[in-house]
């Protein structure tokens, strides 16, 4: 299938499911499924999940497993917080990017230079990373040092001298706010569209408008320049990069630092919305990051998508438990549209295998249990409204995962001169 | 010397060295904090004044050891056909408030009421790690993905049956949450014995569990399974090579859901130390992030389990230290930096030194084809 | 009765059994223990609390202190109060519910020795329970909150939704009620219970309280830890108020524009119970009891920094006396 | 050659005492060999003699221990490829070097991209590529991925690589193992072109015949050192091959036909179809009978290692498979290798091997349910030790030892054990592909031989294999596959290798029934 075609399918799918959680919103009434806010919290929770993803794009790309993006995060976050409480958000930014790019290269040295299995020097570095910042802090944030006068304490830095800048859409989601106004109507999917938009646009911190570039930007170097192309073929095979005179292991150095700095920098994200360092605050998006990007077939389209989920169910699920209930209806609805086009597919009920039957059968029933569920349960226990992003992803998974495909040499060893 | 005997002392070497390596590291950090690394390592090595405090010391070691021996084992067993497991913490913690709920529903003699405990563990477990093992075989989902969800689900689910349908009754103004305390039955006798055939006195609070001999014998049996059986022959083969273990009749499927499950049901008994031996209850205080250790440690221990018992103990030695090393005045972080570094150079070593052996493997492979005289050997 | 911790033989600070020098140990220095829950000392909160309680039972009462911390995944907490013991000390605090278990069974183990747990009721003759009555609290910052907001709509943000957090949600809606009966409390829990991050997600804070503001909500009091943070946040983008916990956090709080709105703060006086119980151990107080910090004893409480709620101090102080005088009873849970 | 030519220009290459040790191996020993300018030079010796060392020796990929290289006259010293590539040497592998989710255009352009601060110019690639395939008439389309390619066209793709770096100086590591006659010819005369437009060519064959047929010069390897260097003209390639092991040439000649009646594999309706619906396998049907070897000649990525894992279980197609009396189509792998059906697989590091695993080990592998390898749910490790000592023995496994690492072994003496492997415990039928595939003259007699044994013994055999010499001096009953269907029964006493390529190629179509 073509690129452009894959494109416009992608707008349709887009405008499919607006329509779709419209109507949703109209039935169930739950404002909050399409409301500004729910939308820019989504944003909010987004960012740092897809920061981490692109982290592991790149790494993986490139054939390094990363799962160490969440101890990599974590020293983004600290050092950003240790720099910004000094020298204020900029000093912040590069902080934490360095910090996690030289996680990335402990990475680098430990997987490519060493051969070292690239899942355990993932996990090494997520014990370094709390252990090291959590010294950090003992050493630096004790009782008496100038920093705790300053309100660090062991768990958090001092606030940020200065927060980072925040930007709205000029007229459209400020001054008048011409879009909140439209939101407002709540009328059928332009209110919908216009809380879409103006949660998007609406005091949006400078750190997602880079972040949110980051996506093209990524597809733009790994697909369309040289350097992406050699980064890419070190991730299908390195042997003909290399019998080629591409020199693969700077190639993957590189891409595993880059990747570090992506961690870093959502842990800066992290720090920017807190003001401040505050442990335990990845709170294991790193590893959310990884299965965002895996969910999105390693390419930043879909895990801009993945991290797009995550960031909307929590969100939702923080303004509005019951809300969440409305997904039911939605599932029930997902449901019978599956059943409509396997019904079609498949010309007479003759051509049906068993294996049909049972899926719709199992479709009908689930859509009748999710339908009856909706209608009597009006507020999820807590402990099942928390899950929900993780169960959404489960079920994408379960439907699409048929057409993932890793990069061929994702996690291999790789060492010069020695292919077999 | 035999090629086996040649590799093993050259692991062993290899790890010593990263150990000392990790240690200078970790001194250095020390220094910087103005504390001197003497003492921490004094800290680390004081098990305390009198007889009593040392045997209380050394069956805390221990007691961490074994759930850190268990954690490791159940990830190796998935880690050994590269299935990556990442499931063992969620694992384990259904499979524990599942366990201690149903221990607590009824009595029985000892034996059959902690038998029956250890088995409904397991089975949960292997359950809950079937789910990431059928998605697998059926829709191909990543199992990395799949496990980490299942994760945050399992921490839900816990949490939801320990205040919900499994809750226990509690005094007034308790503020813990827990499930019905085990009759004295389900408690696991402790093993001071032990101990005390080296001359110590027992230790303090609940002593060494017993646990611990269940450990032993797992890992025995986990070693009979994975080294010596067709099952373990298998598991190996689609390891190394799963196109070749295909082609010579070892259904992948099947060993993806098997391998998953008796890792899950391994998992699935990692709480149980704690529960039967020490909080006779799953609660509040259960102790979270054991699977993600397990990971280290089974790495550590080269997915092996004699490599993960040592690897075990000596995560619970650098732990125990939590406290001397704060009389100390060093800060007790140090301990995480050493374990992560430690993994670190531990692994890297163990890259070099399976490096050496192999190439020493190519030399009289080489020698043996007769392709070249001694001189070039010796060049 | 106080802080519905009915279990017998429970006496208040105030009552607290006067020191009988008979029965104080005999010479000595005073050498005290003190072992903290997870997040340990530098928490800005319940640990530092408790640890400023600890300093100043050294500077007023001359005490040797020792203070540990245990590992992030709290699996060694018994283990520390073996070591604080066997090297010596007496007596020895463990800080926080979690603590419950482990100290019943060092009390066992060492019966000379003389333990307080905060927030945990005493389980040994040689224990002391030290309990505060968050929902007493609680309920005066609810009346607050009630008094001040016009519209009569407030939220109440909870980090972990434990049973701990649920008392102080129990007496600030029931603060409220007593103000404005129909009034529209919204509350919202981070993360579930045996998920800790729920104390350390400002940015999950800041979501849940944006969310009450833009409903109209005008203060949100929080129980969240770190998280609170996000939640001032919120109040300062939304130009409102919200309720601080624990300390007085206008005066932790750095930030000034943060510090503005907040309007006052649920004081849980951990300090005071500290140096309390050391000053009663050192006046050869035995355990087995509990003692409540409550109201009546200013073991909670509002803090007025910043004056804000000078205004409608009366109203406050005759909650607070009901409260005393048992008129009312606040329930601890929702 | 001659010494005036060799005066006029200097020598596009000239190795001098070129000596490349590895851990106990010494690869190359003081090699020699000077390569004239506009020549194609072959480099022929047995497995592991040292030609695909020295090229990447040339190429820049390793770095040689002792001696000197000249190219054009210069003296180098090359620490990576690029630096080879920058004088204009370019190198074709022994085993593909592509990526397969790249395009074929991804592929070529990989590590030379044209384009502007970095940004790739996929038109410009495009282009150039399209004429370069125009003047060398090498066809492929850029814009497809490379794993839907054939193995033809990849080797197009892979000289195409070179091409586009403008080498003047062609390496091609054993081009010709896959490919069949009328492609070999054809890429022949594409090297003639190269060779006419001044380039200068090396090339390593196993196949003698062809070498002779193609090469101005010939270098022949043993164990690491040059030997001689012959003038094809006036040799023969039994000279040849004498010259490189110093042992007859053995041709595979089935002596008197053993061939029973009892049917032992029978095949029927075989069908797989591809996602797209594109049939794999069309309507395969045949038989083996006790005592016969079936060959299945054909280009590869026609269905052969499709209808090989059909019948292995390893791909699930429809049809009829029964084996003796039994009706096997529905079996797992396991039952099917149980009842009695032995495998050899094309990729032996892909399918037959556990590289990083001891020899004993690799002996167990598809006989773990089996005696002598299994007792009860145990692993017998004492007799299945004891077994693979036998087969080291009887099929001269060149090793240390049984608990040596498959790794360590050389690829021939790998096919060696593997071959002795799937001979034990009696196989009723054996699925043979390529099984002297890369492998020495030498091992090449010794398999040969075996396979002859076992089929006097009563074995079935289905042999696939791309040597067609091999093919027809084995074969009782010849098939030619195209396209995923049978296209020809071929009696094997009675075709040229020359009219078989025909059949494969699609030239010739239409069956003759033996
Ligand atoms: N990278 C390597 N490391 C160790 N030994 C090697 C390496 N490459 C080659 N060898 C050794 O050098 C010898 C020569 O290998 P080489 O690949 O050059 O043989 P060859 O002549 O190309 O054989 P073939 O005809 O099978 O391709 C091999 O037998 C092997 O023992
Ligand atoms: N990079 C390498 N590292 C280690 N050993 C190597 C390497 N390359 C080749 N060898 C070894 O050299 C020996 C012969 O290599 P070579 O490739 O020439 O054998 P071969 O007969 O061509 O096998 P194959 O057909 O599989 O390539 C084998 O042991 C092979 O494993
Ligand atoms: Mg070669
Ligand atoms: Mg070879």
């Amino acid at each position: 299938m073509t690129r452009t075609r894959k494109y416009h399918l992608a707008l349709v799918g887009v405008a499919a499911a607006i329509l779709l959680v419209a109507l949703i919103r109209l039935i169930t009434g739950a404002d909050e499924i399409t409301s500004s806010g729910t939308f820019a919290a989504a944003l909010m929770l987004a960012v740092p999940i897809g920061l981490a993803g692109l982290g592991g794009l790149w790494a993986e790309r490139a054939g390094v497993v990363n799962i160490g993006l969440e101890g990599m995060m974590v020293l983004g976050t600290w050092f950003a917080g240790w720099a910004g409480y000094q020298w204020g958000p900029y000093a912040a930014l590069v902080a934490g990017l360095l910090a996690g790019a030289i996680g990335g290269l402990i990475h680098a040295i430990a997987t490519v230079t060493f051969g070292v299995d690239h899942i355990i020097s993932g996990v090494a570095i997520n014990l370094l990373g709390p252990g090291v910042t959590r010294f950090l802090s003992e050493v630096l944030y004790k009782e008496g040092s100038p920093a705790n006068q300053a309100g660090a304490g062991i768990t958090t830095s001092p606030a940020m001298s200065s927060a980072a800048p925040e930007l709205s859409l000029p007229l459209l989601s400020d001054g008048p706010d011409w879009l909140g106004s439209l939101e407002s109507t709540r009328w059928f999917l332009i209110g919908d569209v216009a809380g879409i938009l103006r949660g998007l646009t609406h005091n949006v911190n400078v750190l997602v408008i880079l972040a949110v570039l980051m996506l093209p930007l990524t597809f733009f170097v790994l697909w369309h320049t040289s350097f992406g192309l050699r980064l890419r073929s070190a991730g299908e095979n390195p042997w003909a990069a290399e019998s080629l005179g591409v020199n693969v292991y700077r190639i993957k150095y590189i891409a595993v630092v880059i990747s570090g700095a992506f961690a870093g920098l959502g842990g800066v994200f992290l720090v920017f919305v807190s003001t401040k360092y505050v442990e335990g605050q990845t709170a294991g998006r790193g590893f959310i990051g990884l299965a965002a990007m895996i969910f999105g077939n390693w390419r930043p389209g879909g895990l801009a998508a993945g991290a797009a989920l995550f960031g909307y169910a929590d969100g939702l699920q923080l303004r509005s438990q019951g809300a969440i209930t409305s997904f039911l209806l939605l599932g029930a609805i997902l449901l019978l549209i599956y059943l409509g086009v396997r019904a079609r597919r498949a010309d007479g009920l003759s051509a049906l295998t068993v294996k049909d039957y049972t899926a719709m059968g199992a479709a009908v029933v689930g859509a009748a249990v999710l339908f009856w569920l909706w209608l009597t349960v009006d507020r999820l226990p807590n402990e099942f409204v928390f899950i929900t992003p993780h169960v959404l992803t489960l079920l994408v998974l379960l439907v699409a995962s048929q057409r993932l495909r890793m990069p061929k040499a994702d996690g291999v060893r790789y060492r010069r001169g020695e292919q077999h | 010397m035999p090629a086996g005997l040649f590799r093993a002392l050259l692991t062993v070497a290899g790890a010593v060295a990263a150990i000392v390596l990790a240690i200078g590291i970790s001194s250095v950090a020390i220094v910087a904090v103005g504390a001197s690394p003497a003492d921490a390592f004094a800290a680390f090595l004081n098990f305390g004044a009198t007889e009593k405090a040392v045997s209380t010391s050394i069956a805390d070691m221990l007691n961490r050891a074994v759930t850190l021996f268990i954690a490791g084992l159940a990830v190796a067993i998935g880690f050994r056909m590269n299935l990556f497991n990442i499931g063992v913490e969620g694992q384990y913690r259904i499979a524990a408030i599942c366990a201690a709920f149903v221990g607590s529903t009824f009595v029985a003699p000892a034996p059959i009421q902690i038998t029956v405990i250890i088995i409904v563990a397991a089975a949960a477990g292997g359950l809950y790690a079937l789910i990431p093992a059928v998605m697998k075989v059926t829709r191909g989902v990543n199992e990395v993905i799949s496990t980490i969800m299942l994760n945050y689900i399992a921490i839900n689910l816990a949490a939801f049956l320990v205040r919900g349908p499994f809750a226990g009754e509690r005094a007034e103004g308790q503020l813990t949450t827990s499930t019905p305390v085990l009759p004295e039955s389900a408690w696991f006798p402790n093993v001071n014995a032990l101990l005390e055939m080296f001359g110590l006195p027992a230790p303090r609070g609940d002593g060494l569990w017993g646990f611990l001999i269940v450990a032993i014998l797992l890992g025995v049996g986990i070693w009979l399974v994975l080294e010596r059986t067709r099952f373990g022959f298998e598991v190996k083969a689609s390891g190394l090579n799963a196109p070749a273990a295909l082609a010579s009749g070892v259904d992948p499927k099947r060993m993806v859901i098997s391998a998953m499950v008796l890792s899950g049901a391994v998992a699935g008994l990692i709480g149980l130390p704690e529960i039967l031996g020490d909080e006779h209850a799953f609660g509040s205080n259960f102790t979270p992030g054991l699977g993600f250790l397990g990971i280290a440690v089974a790495l550590l221990g080269r997915n092996k389990p004699a490599g993960i018992a040592v690897a075990a103990l000596l995560f619970g030695f650098l732990d125990r230290a939590q406290g001397p090393l704060q009389f100390a005045d060093v800060p007790p972080s140090v301990i995480t930096i050493m374990q992560g570094t430690i993994v670190l150079l531990v692994v890297i070593a163990n890259e070099i030194t399976s490096r050496i052996a192999l190439r020493r493997e190519e030399r009289r492979a080489a020698q043996a084809l007769g392709r070249n005289t001694p001189v070039e050997v010796a060049a | 009765a106080c802080g519905g911790s009915g279990s017998g033989g429970e006496t208040t600070a105030s009552t607290a059994p006067s020191a009988d020098s008979s029965s104080a140990p005999a010479g000595g220095a005073l050498k005290v223990g003190l072992a903290f829950d997870i997040g340990g000392r530098g928490d800005k909160s319940f640990n530092d609390a408790a640890y400023a309680g600890l300093e100043k039972a050294k500077a007023e009462l001359g005490a040797e202190i020792k203070e540990l911390s245990p590992a992030s995944d709290g699996s060694n907490r018994g283990e520390l109060l073996t070591q604080l013991a066997d090297a010596g000390y007496n007596p020895i605090i463990g800080v926080g519910f979690a603590y419950g278990e482990d100290i019943k069974k060092a009390a066992e183990e060492y019966p000379e020795i003389q333990f307080a747990v905060v927030d945990s009721a005493s389980n040994a003759t040689n224990v002391t329970g030290l309990l505060f009555a968050e929902e007493q609290g609680s309920y005066l910052a609810g009346v607050a909150a009630a008094l001040k907001a016009e519209s009569g709509h407030v939220g109440f943000v909870g980090g972990v939704e434990n049973d701990l957090i649920k008392k102080f949600q129990a007496g600030f809606e029931a603060g409220v009620k007593s103000v404005k009966s129909d009034a529209k409390i919204d509350v919202t829990y981070l993360t579930p219970d045996g998920d800790f991050t729920g104390f350390r997600a400002p940015d999950k804070g800041k979501v849940a309280a944006e969310k009450m503001y833009q409903d109209g909500a005008e203060i949100v009091y929080h129980a969240s830890g770190d998280s609170g943070l996000g939640v001032f946040q919120a109040a300062a983008a939304a130009k409102k108020k919200a309720i601080g916990v624990d300390s007085d956090q206008r005066q932790t709080v750095k930030e000034t524009n943060l510090q503005e709105v907040i309007m006052t703060s649920m004081l849980k006086r951990v300090d005071v119970g500290v140096f309390e119980f050391v000053k009663a151990f050192q006046g050869g107080a035995k355990g087995g009891t509990d003692v409540i910090y409550d109201l009546k004893v200013d073991g909670v409480g509002l803090s007025t920094t910043g004056g804000e709620i000078d205004d409608i101090a009366d109203k406050i102080e005759a909650a607070q006396k009901d409260i005393v005088d048992g008129k009312i009873t606040v329930p601890t849970k929702p | 050659m001659n010494a005036e030519t060799v005066a006029a220009v200097p020598p596009a290459v000239q190795l001098e005492g070129i000596t490349k040790r590895f851990p106990g191996v010494v690869a190359n020993h003081d090699v020699s060999l000077t390569v004239d300018a506009g020549t194609v030079h072959a480099i022929v010796g047995e497995n592991g003699a040292g030609k695909s060392t020295l090229m990447k020796i040339l190429y820049g990929m390793q770095k040689p221990d002792e001696g000197t290289i000249r190219v054009n006259g210069e003296e180098v010293a090359f620490r990576t490829p690029s630096d080879a590539i920058a004088v204009g040497i370019g190198m074709v592998h022994q085993h593909f070097m592509l990526a397969d989710n790249f395009t074929v255009l991804e592929n070529i352009v990989l590590g030379a991209e044209p384009g502007t601060a970095g940004v790739l110019d996929k038109a410009g690639a495009r282009r150039r590529i399209n004429e370069l395939a125009e003047r060398h008439g090498l066809r492929v389309d850029p814009d497809r991925l490379v794993e839907d390619l054939g193995v033809g066209d990849r080797q197009r793709v892979e000289i195409l690589k070179v091409l586009y770096r403008g080498a003047r100086i062609l390496i091609l590591d054993e081009p010709t193992a896959v490919l069949v006659p009328q492609e070999v010819d054809e890429l022949f005369d594409n090297l003639r072109e190269l060779k006419a437009g001044g380039l200068t060519v090396i090339f390593i064959s196993h196949k003698l015949d062809e070498v002779l047929s193609i090469a101005d010069a010939i270098t022949v390897i043993r164990r690491g050192t040059t030997v001689a260097g012959v003038d094809p003209a006036g040799t023969t390639a039994r000279q040849l091959a004498e010259l490189m092991v110093g042992n007859e040439l053995p041709t595979p000649e089935t002596r008197e036909s053993t061939v029973t009646d009892t049917v032992m594999l029978k095949v029927s309706g075989l069908t797989l179809e591809a996602q797209g619906g594109r049939r794999l396998l069309d309507e395969v049907s045949f038989e083996i009978r006790k005592g016969e070897i079936v060959g299945i000649a054909g280009v590869e990525g026609n269905g052969q290692s499709e209808l090989i894992e059909a019948i292995m279980g390893i791909r699930q197609a429809r049809g009829g498979l029964t084996l003796g009396a039994e009706d096997i189509s529905a079996w797992p792998t396991l039952r099917r290798r149980e009842a009695g059906i032995g495998y050899i697989p094309e990729d032996r590091h892909r399918q037959g091997l556990l590289l990083e695993a001891s020899l004993w080990e690799n002996r167990v592998l598809g006989h773990q349910t089996r005696p002598p390898a299994r007792r009860g749910f145990w692993i017998n490790r004492r007799v299945s030790r004891a077994d693979t000592q036998r087969i080291v023995e009887a099929y001269d496994v060149r090793t240390p030892g049984v608990d040596t690492l498959a790794l360590a072994l050389s690829g021939g003496n790998q096919q060696k054990l593997i071959v002795g492997r799937e001979m034990s415990g009696e196989p009723k039928v054996l699925i043979a592909a390529h099984p002297t595939r890369g492998v020495d003259v030498g091992a090449q007699a010794a398999i040969w031989e075996h396979l002859r044994n076992a089929r006097a013994a009563g074995l079935a055999v289905l042999l696939i294999s791309a040597d067609l010499d091999e093919l027809i001096g084995l074969s009782d009953t010849l098939y030619v596959i195209y396209r995923g269907r049978l296209a020809a029964r071929l009696d094997p006493s009675g075709v040229t290798p020359e009219r078989l390529g025909g059949y494969m190629t699609g030239a010739i179509t239409g069956t003759e029934e033996a």
